[in-house]
């Protein structure tokens, strides 16, 4: 139903914690039923790095759905970020320089994105599909439409290195998974992102600066998009312009599913976490089961939303 | 008179095709209680907004200290000392009753955590459980967002955030509209006190008896225009409602 | 003898074998997914068929990487990326699969132990020759194509071009339009085209959707026809449009013989026979004169099997 | 910024005004611009052609977005239709049994959306991703992956017909639009459409039957999906199991940009018309134009987001 | 004493850890107005709330004439004749005065379009415009949707709606919060004629002057449970409050 109205507001820590014991649940199930490939750590490891990268980008849009916001141009961001930095390394042949290229160039879309949306009063939806197609054309016109493949050393180190046996761009991208999450439930950063998407009015006369937050909330989004699109590089050695078209819907699933409302005002990072899990933990699962490929795509849609279903049951027993 | 704290002259302001104040004047003096009465519909809201910055005035002055301002922001009326209970109270629904009351000001953890953002909750929380208990307003539970709260419940959190911080004037739209009688007492002795402080208090309400109770002048507006100005200590109930509603509407009076 | 490296998940002694498809649910791969089937079952293999909702390596890598967890003997691919597929097929010839490539490669010469493609450049050249011979080797040539990056296509679209300006001076080439892979999109697109140009001669429609929507434009606005189309692939539905004029060329691949091929050096990998390190299959260019032709009848892709 | 707080709500009609006149600056641009290319009888009714199928999908989104809620299974409803559709016609010989099958499909569709969003309160985001998830899978599991050709009647047939020189396509999509827009603005059904959106929970108080009433606006949207399937199988000639992934992100686009409020409550089909035509329309001149295809990207999504905020600023300067 | 109209007994209703009522008493004859009285949070909203359909109770029966009902639904009260004047209102902002008055129960245009649902949005404006001048309420422009109302004209709307409808029993939850003094008087006028007309009121208040006005009967909350019952005409101001803030607990009153 409509967020609006009566409905109390959602405590996001209970939350986390249903929706957690679903994952699980997926978790406990796939291990029974594949006892001999799903649970083993090659698996899980192999889980965990091909979500890492979508992670940042659901952590980001998780701020900006809290505001009541949207960013449809998270996957364009990317490429564009990951092109710059291909470009830099091949210019300077420092890959630190094309990390700090593609930060910059990443902060600076979700910036123009922020004033768009907080000076300009446009629906955070139209500017962000603006934004969408023009880094995505950007990053064309940069490459003439080819992908640009990343210089071996960022490949082959970034992009191969451990730690403790995890990728270390699994450690990037849970470490700040992990302080954005701190971020976000206790400190005025996060504090604001909340009011703001409460209501956005109450927060205006209550002080906050509303727009210079937003401005901060969707570079904060951008900020992580091209650090993503740099990762991206060095985990799959191209740019991928083709590739991350369904990235935007990607994320924002991944953070509805965790329990953030559309609507703003609640959520919690570590919901995203988990509902970035739930659709990577169920494909891996039914491919590991050997369904075939279209029953996957009905049978993943169905349980995602029996998922959901479970957790949001949960909640209404406990309204009602 | 001295040089009064607010002074707003002629000021205009229309949404679309309804014009809400159509040359409205108003004066608040240094530690003055004054009451802002008028029927519905009257422009009492729209006043107190422009003179919190919530909205532009579309013509007209405002003078603070005598000096004219634009507020172009809440953040600048505050930074002049005036705070403000909205009659639509501004809560953040999802929010917790703390977190509303410090919104914008939120309090720091002491030290390093502190310079990182990191709030401290529990003094919020402590903070904001004692000025609602000051108004004898209870919270069930400190961490139940807003929009679990009564009405009253609400309503007092947005006056004790308000009275709180204001330093030179604090704005109430209807502040006791929700609240218990006992909460209502509490309010119009609050009212009495922080005017003894030294902050001048606009107080706009319906109820003859609580304007009667604590003001010392009043302020009538009808149909967007001041159409009068009492001493509380010199006029009578029929004759505030004959100036709300217009019978009186020949007697412009004393100042 | 190889059959001890599949061991990691194989119960019984049957061969299992997995093809990653390119791309699931299209017509190149379903074909070529039923030629191996029937292979597999010829040979007394499991074959299990698996594939993105994309060509995106993105999207491919997670599915190589759950293929390998469950062990089989034998990983059928079409990589989606000639560098980011090395990672995960890396990974997987370290667990002793034993891996061939079809229909596209990878830089690695090193993995894959057998690789049976088309040449897509080759395939692109093919449709520009086709496409000049419709027009009478002369007059505007457009391409409508899916999305730039996509391997596969663009390595099309270059060999298209590189024929074009070889070999083809009265051609003259307005380049390519991107139709997002909607039917939609690709008829927006042929009009914008004809208003623009009203004396186009000719399209080279990359795949399937492109020409379907660029065919939609080409009738509706009575140029079926007029305007020459050379199409790529040869599936069920391409074939009508062959026959309805409203393409005049295809350029056929061998999905199911890549398909059957791959199943076959699979099987040999693991029983640790010979296997054919490089097998070229053939493009086929089909026209509405040779469609009924018996050895052009064989090449047209399967309706499912 | 939020929709929610203290900003006014929106007149629908004066919006449809301002973004209209944005819609008439483009068109005597491009008109100006390209004079013997662009604003050609040849053009402009293959403008509107391309323009029709979408529309149909954009007006049900328009009901369903009023409602605070969002369909993004549309593309898969239609594709599920129009195979339904083919294999009917394929059985039966007769096209109208077929179109009935391709309508019984969508309401199907649509109201297991409904039902799931309504009764379960599940976010219509994740409901909706499950359906289109599940009706595009199924769509392949009937296919085998493979598109299914339209019977040459219906190609020739429906998909050809012309009246008074306009495809009857376009009519049939034209006067469903018409009639849906005042069924909107005029009857009990679009009042309480507004209503749900604006506060389902006022609104279930005055007795407005929510639950049922958003099953009908989901089934309506699917509805519409199904026949678009219908019409898009007849025009295309084709199923197009793999050509429309990007439906939803347009037709959501189409209505947010004819001033629908994604936070619900307000908007109209006009708008939605508009906010149909003011993509097509861009698309269409700037290649006319012959802009170079990367750089179209670029220039629409730049021109879009500048289009809406002409329209926005123009309402601003009007609160303020 | 006759069948009651409605009768409720032992209702508990928590939301989470909060127990709003704890075994709440209530009842209400034909053609009495009761006035429900309490503390802020005391339960008063939630009650009104579980009497007209729109949330179900934990625990205890409600009979209407003696029949017992288990309402799961706001029609299924409304079907009874029983209307709510909501606390927070229930008003769509989006909507216009009379879209919302008259939501739910739209009137539809005579013949063939009626059939076809088409509205008859002029007898609605004329209708709404009617119901709210009686009460003195006045709306600048019946096209301007209700977020761009006062408080108190909001407030005017949903109490004309409410009565407008009622044929058994109107709740009224602070109906005169953000009224005018005339519109407030209006308001107390038309309970009593609205109970002359048979139709039975509860009235929610914290205004006590009002209560002693136009109340048959009081009924006093506190912490979730009924705490005392009073003849208007035989109890004090004082004992009303006194009851409320727990000061005359011990007394349980006659009934
Ligand atoms: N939806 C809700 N979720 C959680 N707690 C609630 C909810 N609604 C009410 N409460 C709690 O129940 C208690 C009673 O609330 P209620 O609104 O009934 O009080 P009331 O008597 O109407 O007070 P007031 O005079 O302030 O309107 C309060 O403590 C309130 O915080
Ligand atoms: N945002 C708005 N948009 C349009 N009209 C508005 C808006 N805000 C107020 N108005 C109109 O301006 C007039 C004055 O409203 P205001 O809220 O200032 O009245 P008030 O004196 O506070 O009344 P009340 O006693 O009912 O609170 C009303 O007619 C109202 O409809
Ligand atoms: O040949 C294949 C082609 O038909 C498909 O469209 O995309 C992938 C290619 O490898
Ligand atoms: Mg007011
Ligand atoms: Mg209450």
């Amino acid at each position: 139903m409509s967020g609006r109205g009566g409905r109390p507001a959602r405590l996001g820590g209970l939350q986390v914690v249903w929706i957690g014991l679903v994952l699980a649940g997926l978790l406990v199930a796939f291990s029974a039923l594949a006892p001999r490939a799903f649970p083993t750590s090659f698996n899980l490891l192999n889980l965990v790095s091909d979500a890492a990268i979508l992670l940042l980008l659901a952590t980001g849009m998780t701020f900006v759905i809290i505001t009541a916001g949207i960013d449809l141009s998270v996957g364009g961001v990317l490429v564009f970020s990951a092109v710059v930095a291909a470009r830099v390394i091949e210019g300077t042949g420092s890959p630190p320089l094309g990390a700090a290229g593609a930060l910059a160039t990443g902060l600076a879309w979700g910036v123009l994105n922020g004033v768009l949306v907080a000076l300009g009063r446009i629906p955070a939806l139209i500017v962000t599909l603006g934004t969408l197609g023009m880094s995505l054309g950007g990053a064309l016109l940069l490459t003439g439409g080819v992908d640009l493949r990343a210089p071996a050393d960022l490949n082959l180190g970034l992009g191969l290195a451990r730690w403790l046996g995890v990728p270390l761009i699994v450690w990037i991208c849970a470490a700040i998974t992990a302080v954005l999450a701190l971020a976000l439930a206790w400190t005025r950063f996060g504090r604001h992102t909340y009011a703001i998407g409460s209501n956005a009015e109450a927060a205006r006369r209550g002080g906050v600066a509303v727009r210079r937050h937003l401005i901060k909330v969707y570079g904060l989004a951008g900020l992580l998009a091209g650090l993503a699109g740099h990762l991206s590089l060095a985990k799959y050695g191209i740019t991928g312009v083709s590739a991350h078209s369904t990235d935007n819907l990607q994320a924002i699933a991944a953070v509805v599913i965790g329990g953030t409302s559309l609507f703003g005002g609640v959520g919690t990072v570590a919901g995203t976490v988990i509902g970035v899990s739930i659709p990577v933990v169920l494909q891996n699962g039914f491919q590991i089961l050997g369904v075939r490929p279209f029953w996957q795509q009905v049978v993943v849609g169905a349980v995602l939303v029996a998922a959901v279903y479970v957790d949001q049951w949960r909640r209404r027993a406990r309204d009602q | 008179m001295a040089v009064p704290l607010i002074a707003a002259r002629g000021i205009e302001k229309s949404y679309g095709q309804v014009e809400a104040l159509r040359g409205a004047d108003f004066s608040l003096g240094a530690g003055e209680v004054v009451a802002l009465i008028g029927d519905n519909g009257a422009g009492k809201s729209t006043l107190a907004k422009i003179l919190s910055g919530v909205e532009r005035p579309d013509g007209g002055t405002v003078e603070v200290d005598g000096a004219p301002v634009a507020f172009g922001s809440v953040e600048e009326a505050r930074a002049a000392g005036i705070e403000t209970v909205y009659q639509d109270l501004a809560l953040c629904a999802d929010l917790s009753p703390a977190a509303n009351f410090f919104l914008g000001r939120e309090r720091l953890r002491p030290g390093l955590l502190g310079l990182l953002g990191v709030l401290d909750n529990a003094a919020m929380r402590r903070e904001t459980q004692e000025a609602c208990e000051r108004l004898g307003v209870r919270l069930a539970s400190q961490s139940a967002p807003v929009s679990a709260l009564s009405g009253g419940q609400r309503q007092g959190v947005a006056v004790a955030r308000a009275v709180t911080w204001a330093r030179r004037a604090v704005f109430m739209d209807e502040p006791t509209a929700a609240l218990g009688v006992v909460q209502t007492r509490r309010v119009l002795d609050l009212i009495r006190s922080v005017r003894d402080s030294g902050v001048s208090v606009v107080l706009i309400s319906h109820n003859m008896q609580d304007v009667m109770a604590v003001s010392d002048r009043v302020e009538v507006l009808r149909l967007g225009r001041r159409v009068a100005r009492f001493d509380t200590a010199r006029v009578s109930m029929e004759e505030l409602v004959g100036a709300m509603t217009g019978v009186l509407e020949q007697w412009e009076s004393q100042g | 003898g190889g059959a001890d490296g599949g061991g990691a998940g194989g119960g019984g002694d049957q061969i299992r074998v997995t093809l990653v498809q390119g791309l699931a649910g299209e017509e190149f791969y379903e074909t070529m997914a039923c030629g191996a089937r029937a292979r597999a079952a010829e040979l007394g293999v499991a074959l299990d068929v698996q594939g993105p909702q994309k060509f995106d390596p993105t999207l491919q890598t997670p599915i190589v990487n759950s293929v390998v967890a469950g062990g089989p003997d034998a990983l059928l691919i079409a990589p989606t990326d000639v560098k980011a597929m090395i990672a995960p097929l890396t990974q997987a010839k370290q667990q002793n699969i034993k891996i061939i490539l079809v229909d596209t490669v990878v830089e690695d010469q090193s993995i894959g132990l057998s690789r049976i493609s088309t040449d897509n450049l080759k395939g692109g050249a093919a449709a520009a020759r086709a496409l000049s011979e419709q027009v009478g080797g002369k007059g505007k040539v457009l391409v409508i194509s899916t999305d730039p990056g996509v391997s596969t296509v663009d390595a099309r679209i270059k060999g298209f071009e590189e024929e074009v300006a070889a070999n083809h001076p009265g051609l003259s080439y307005l380049g390519v339009q991107y139709s997002h892979n909607d039917v939609g999109e690709a008829s927006r697109i042929m009009n914008a085209a004809l208003a623009k140009d009203a004396d186009l001669a000719g399209v080279f429609a990359t795949n399937l959707n492109s020409a379907t929507g660029a065919g939609t434009a080409l009738q509706q606005t009575g140029k079926l026809g007029k305007v020459k189309m050379v199409g790529f692939d040869a599936g069920p539905a391409q074939v009508e449009q062959l026959k309805d004029g409203v393409v005049q060329a295809l350029i056929a691949q061998l999905p199911g013989d890549i398909g059957a091929k791959g199943v076959e050096q699979a099987v040999a990998a693991v029983r640790g026979q010979q296997v054919t390190p490089s097998i070229p299959t053939d493009a086929t260019i089909v026209t509405a004169a040779n469609v009924d032709r018996p050895e052009v009848r064989k090449v047209l892709y399967k309706a499912g099997c």
